[in-house]
């Protein structure tokens, strides 16, 4: 966007910023309709659809067998992939991960991985020698802002959608599926500031004029798994401070969606 | 590749079509918001998002045209839409079909209302059950519609096969396994001719004419799918304005 | 070329056509001279040199053991893969394949593999374990028109030249050697259209103004192995099937010249 | 990921450190002849150098923007760098870290001063022993100060963490592979603002509002050796130039 | 790395050779239609092509020269080349051949009569047999000729080296591989200079001079060859011509 | 550079050359001030930092064990990488190796190789099966001219420092450490011609007009194990002797103070 335009649509939505308005009529702390649709790819172990109002994201999870890193002998193998696909936005383009997805990708990796949502250890087969390794990998569809938090909800709605086959004692497959040994639900909550409003769940056209953007991401009992603030900007301990207590309330009440929804899937 | 496989049961294929019988097929129209033109097809197992943007400036410049514009077909799998995790990322299969799709659509378009130009199609499959570079083109057809790119007509795929020595429409996943030819098509209604045409097996000639029949017949019937999606898109938008 | 330019030349040559003549003086099924050279690499386990016209390709076939893949555990494995290297074409990049490179090259794989040409199953060394891997390459040395055929002719003129060596019972090596199990001999032949005219064997120059082209692949029973479309266009079924039947005609010329070839080699 | 260790003894870390200290840190200033900046950090077991390009004409041309000069950030880590061998060359790591060293510099930049333009900062880490990415953006800034690009102000940068359930300064290797939990900060002394916020592992909020605090009060013990760092430097060439 | 092999008997090597004795050269030229110059060179059990392309627009345009033309080469390797087949694509090994094999033929060329321009050499390597680079040189700088590049000589260019203590001309294949040193050479006979010289193994500075002098012999013989190959073909011409 | 401020460049160098002088007052065969720090990364098994003037560049050894190349079962796998990293010069592009990185590491390979430096047959584990991997990683840091004598030397000077853990009988690592196999201190010296007159150690500014470029490794005996002529340009058979013997002469010179340093390290 030419800087002129920008500044003069920064200018109109930091006005309706003062009166505590967004340009689509939400509040502040308000998310867009969030829709989430599990297990739409049967070909997937495991696979999640996530609309937060015009973004779209998929995620599926692919389960093969293969050796442990050396200095984690007694793990499974997890890594998330994200793909922004030239479909999702004109200013995508096909070829080798940017950083832009290379970041999405490492965030929400983390966000799971440090919040203890799997327990690695029940996916080793044999320890140092075979264990699951587990692929998350994400794809945006429609680019409207917030990847962050649509990606790290589907990555984590596929997880605990995924069956995997139980494998007999030489290590090849049964007919016999369980899940994954899925313990946790990390949640991410992605706030932009502008011109010292604090906005959750930015729209792509609030992301294009911010000054900074947060996501925290928390687990069942309201701790912090992972943070990251993105882009350029600062934000000052207070905002920070801020964001982590409305991550935790908002954390919690797409958790209980989540929750409900996992549970009508058993 | 035959295999011990009983294809045919009281004259009823596997999964219990006729021999002239496309799978279910359901188009969506003008599902992204970013894209210019989109859809949304499901055709047997198969589930292919479209996006289009276009007609914008070429990039990079070398490609520009002076007399038209250029179309840019993108076929992509999602590693989860097979049984078997695929790579992400480009494949020499998916960069092939990417490119005789654009062969499929182009005859179709009038690409000479915008030189310098290009129009990108992507194409996304997010489950593969057999069949989805013709889904795709179908698919796609509709979204460039949906773009409003100006065309001469839609252009309709679908596949005809040959198993057990018998020709027959739309082949699902086992039959393109284990089956004797494949041949997808995409068809221009109102030129008669086909657009796309690839082939891998062992046809006769008359098994080639006859299946050019019935893929011809097939793709008519998809072309009543395209048209109907896109009325009920647009009857509906219709119906909201007032 | 320009437009303009690429508009004036092909006036012309509509023009000749329609009292059925070609720019370079050949009937509308006549094929340029062709030249077939076996054997001429020593260092390749089979080798073919073809010339169509001034269109040169040279095919080279190596053969190493490797696995199956996990799903044909009783078949050798097949690699085709064409270079359209910058010595051929002033348009011809060094680099990554390019859509139109790995379009070659597959389409001269599916015409060998589809026809049964590789009795596969005789690749194999211990079923599931370790197989033959064939790899074909091709190299265009001087681009001027009709690629296919050349690639496909010198392509398995190159695998019915190959010697490979007999193994022992461990896998190794021994000094005798005997030609691949070949059962088939796929003719690949290319037609262009260009204003409702039907072309065999295209130019350079023809291929530049064609509306469209077309490759059929028969064997040696005359039935189709393979078929492509190529670039832009479209063909009515009766072009279709009337193509079909030259390419038969053609392909049994072609064919009885390399058994010719073949039977001299032995 | 806590192993059997005993990260305190007596008060004191298995570094002989307090809770609230640093390790040793200590940076040159202008190490190299061709950049327009360099600086050279130990900090720790930490040996890093920073080079500096520009401001020059941003290069490719479709990378410019109008109002200011972009900031291109590259992290890199020397194969020989850490205990197994690295392979040579960008990896997904350090994209993501040359990115967030980006938005943590950014901030302090006049980037306005040169629309059109491209600052470059070259991060080369030659031996890695933990809190790699602060250590960078520390030694960067001093580089970019040694470059002469304008600036509000220096970035410090260093990590808080937590070990056996204790907010820590500055965690060395063992802390920061078996402890609890890791926060690399960068602090905008005179806007008191974080422009590097990052975290993985398990806080509470009133832990997380303790290694902010602790973060920040580290982040300004750095500030004072990069200033420090930089007297020195240039103290000396007038020194010099008497 | 020798190996227990008599690489002399009765004062001839292995293939029957004297040591200062090349082996069979052939060139043709104008091999191509495309290229606006080309060679075949059969030198022992190599079998090379070569093609030129240019003087045209150098692009990408920032290679540009204001002042001359850039020589762009490119040597290739045939996976089949080879008794272990080679990857397709560019090799490091591929990459520096292409960057001395400039640097040899560059001296020669009046490049700066097509300021901006580029010339591009294309080495085919269809057969290897040891010695490929040198032949690939004596190609290419027929293949120069054929193109029309203005120059200010032919380049002639063969190997020296070392087997058995003893200097010999244009090692074969197993000299190659068991013998003590290789030094490609390329050879400026008017200038009297050496514009390739490349050497691995060992050898004493006496030896060396004796290398040199044996390649220079070596050198002046291909240019010979090289001379007939270009009058063959412009006789031929001119007599097709009356 | 524009090739006019070169040409008034070049016409400075050459009027001073006539004199024997050079722009930063050195004689025609000296060296700029030339350090060497051994051991400065812990981390690598070995490692070396060495200035020659504002030439600065820094090379590491890792060792990991591996399978031999087929063709040389009985000997350990060397591999040398030199990085041309943004950092050193305004004018590297980060990216894949560009050809003047891959010139400046195979050089230095092969004079470390073919010098006999190595007895790479004291590197293998099992014959045909398990070998050390060296891998000696070069980085230039700052680049102001002759890299390939700076990187030759830092090469040569980290594989002496380096420390290999002694392996038990199932190829295990134990604690005890020994130093590599190493033979020979092959040191490499770059020339450069400028109008007739050969220079030593070239600076940045000198390479930037030269007419050509040579680059002799010597080894311990004096013999010659490896040479390269870069870039453009060429030499006289005369010049090229003369700078062999000069070579050898500042070879024999850094030797010494190598081995000075390597016995410092015992």
């Amino acid at each position: 966007m030419s800087s002129v335009l920008s500044d003069i649509k920064k200018d109109y939505m930091v006005s309706l910023l003062k009166n505590g308005k967004r340009e689509d009529g939400r509040g502040l702390n308000d998310m867009r309709d969030l829709k989430i649709d599990i297990g739409i790819v049967n070909k997937a172990e495991g696979s999640c659809y996530v609309q937060i109002g015009d973004t779209k994201v998929i995620a599926g999870v692919k389960c093969e067998t293969g050796t442990p890193f050396p200095d984690t002998p007694n793990q499974g193998v997890f890594t998330t992939n994200a793909e922004l696909i030239p479909m999702a936005s004109p200013d995508f383009e096909a070829g080798p991960p940017r950083e832009d997805s290379i970041e999405l990708a490492r965030v929400v990796d983390r966000g799971i991985r440090e919040s203890g949502a799997i327990d690695f250890e029940k996916l080793v087969i044999k320890e140092g020698e075979l264990v699951r390794v587990l692929f998350v990998d994400i794809h945006i569809m429609d680019y409207n802002g917030n990847l962050f938090d649509a990606a790290g909800i589907a990555a984590i709605a596929a997880l605990y959608n995924a069956k995997i086959p139980v494998l007999d004692e030489e290590g090849n497959k049964t007919e016999e599926q369980i899940p994954l040994p899925m313990r946790k639900i990390p949640v991410p909550c992605t706030y932009v500031k502008i011109a010292d409003s604090l906005l959750y769940d930015p729209s792509f056209e609030e992301e294009s004029v911010m000054d900074s953007r947060i996501t925290v991401t928390t687990e069942d009992k309201g701790n912090i798994a992972a943070m990251q603030k993105g882009d350029v900007g600062s934000f000052k301990k207070e905002e920070i401070l801020e964001i982590v207590r409305r991550s935790k309330a908002r954390g919690d009440e797409i958790r209980s969606i989540l929750n409900e929804k996992f549970s009508d899937m058993r | 590749m035959d295999k011990d496989i009983k294809f045919f049961e009281n004259g009823k294929r596997i999964d219990g079509r006729d021999v002239d019988e496309l799978r279910n097929i359901n188009i969506e129209v003008g599902v992204f918001k970013r894209a210019d033109g989109s859809s949304y097809i499901e055709w047997g197992g198969n589930k292919i998002y479209c996006a289009v943007y276009g007609p914008r400036e070429a990039y990079p410049r070398f490609l520009q045209k002076s007399d038209r514009a250029i179309l840019k077909c993108r076929y992509n799998m999602a590693s989860f839409a097979v049984e078997d995790r695929k790579r992400p990322g480009p494949s020499r299969r998916g960069v092939e079909i990417g490119k005789v799709t654009q062969g499929a659509l182009e005859p179709a378009l009038l690409l000479e209302n915008f030189p310098k130009c290009m129009v990108e199609v992507n194409i996304e499959v997010v489950q593969a059950d057999a069949g989805t570079r013709c889904a795709g083109i179908a698919a796609a057809s509709v979204a460039l519609a949906n773009a409003g790119i100006p065309m001469k007509e839609l252009v309709p795929s679908c596949a005809a096969g040959k198993v057990d020595d018998r020709i027959v429409l739309d082949l699902s996943k086992e039959e393109d396994n284990y089956g004797q030819a494949d041949l997808p098509l995409a068809f221009l209604p109102r030129k008669n001719e086909f657009s796309l045409l690839q082939m891998d097996g062992d046809l006769s000639e008359e098994q080639l004419e006859e299946a050019l029949e019935l893929g011809k017949k097939g793709c008519l019937e998809v072309y009543e799918i395209q048209k109907e999606a896109l009325k009920k898109k647009y009857v509906r938008e219709d119906d909201s304005n007032e």
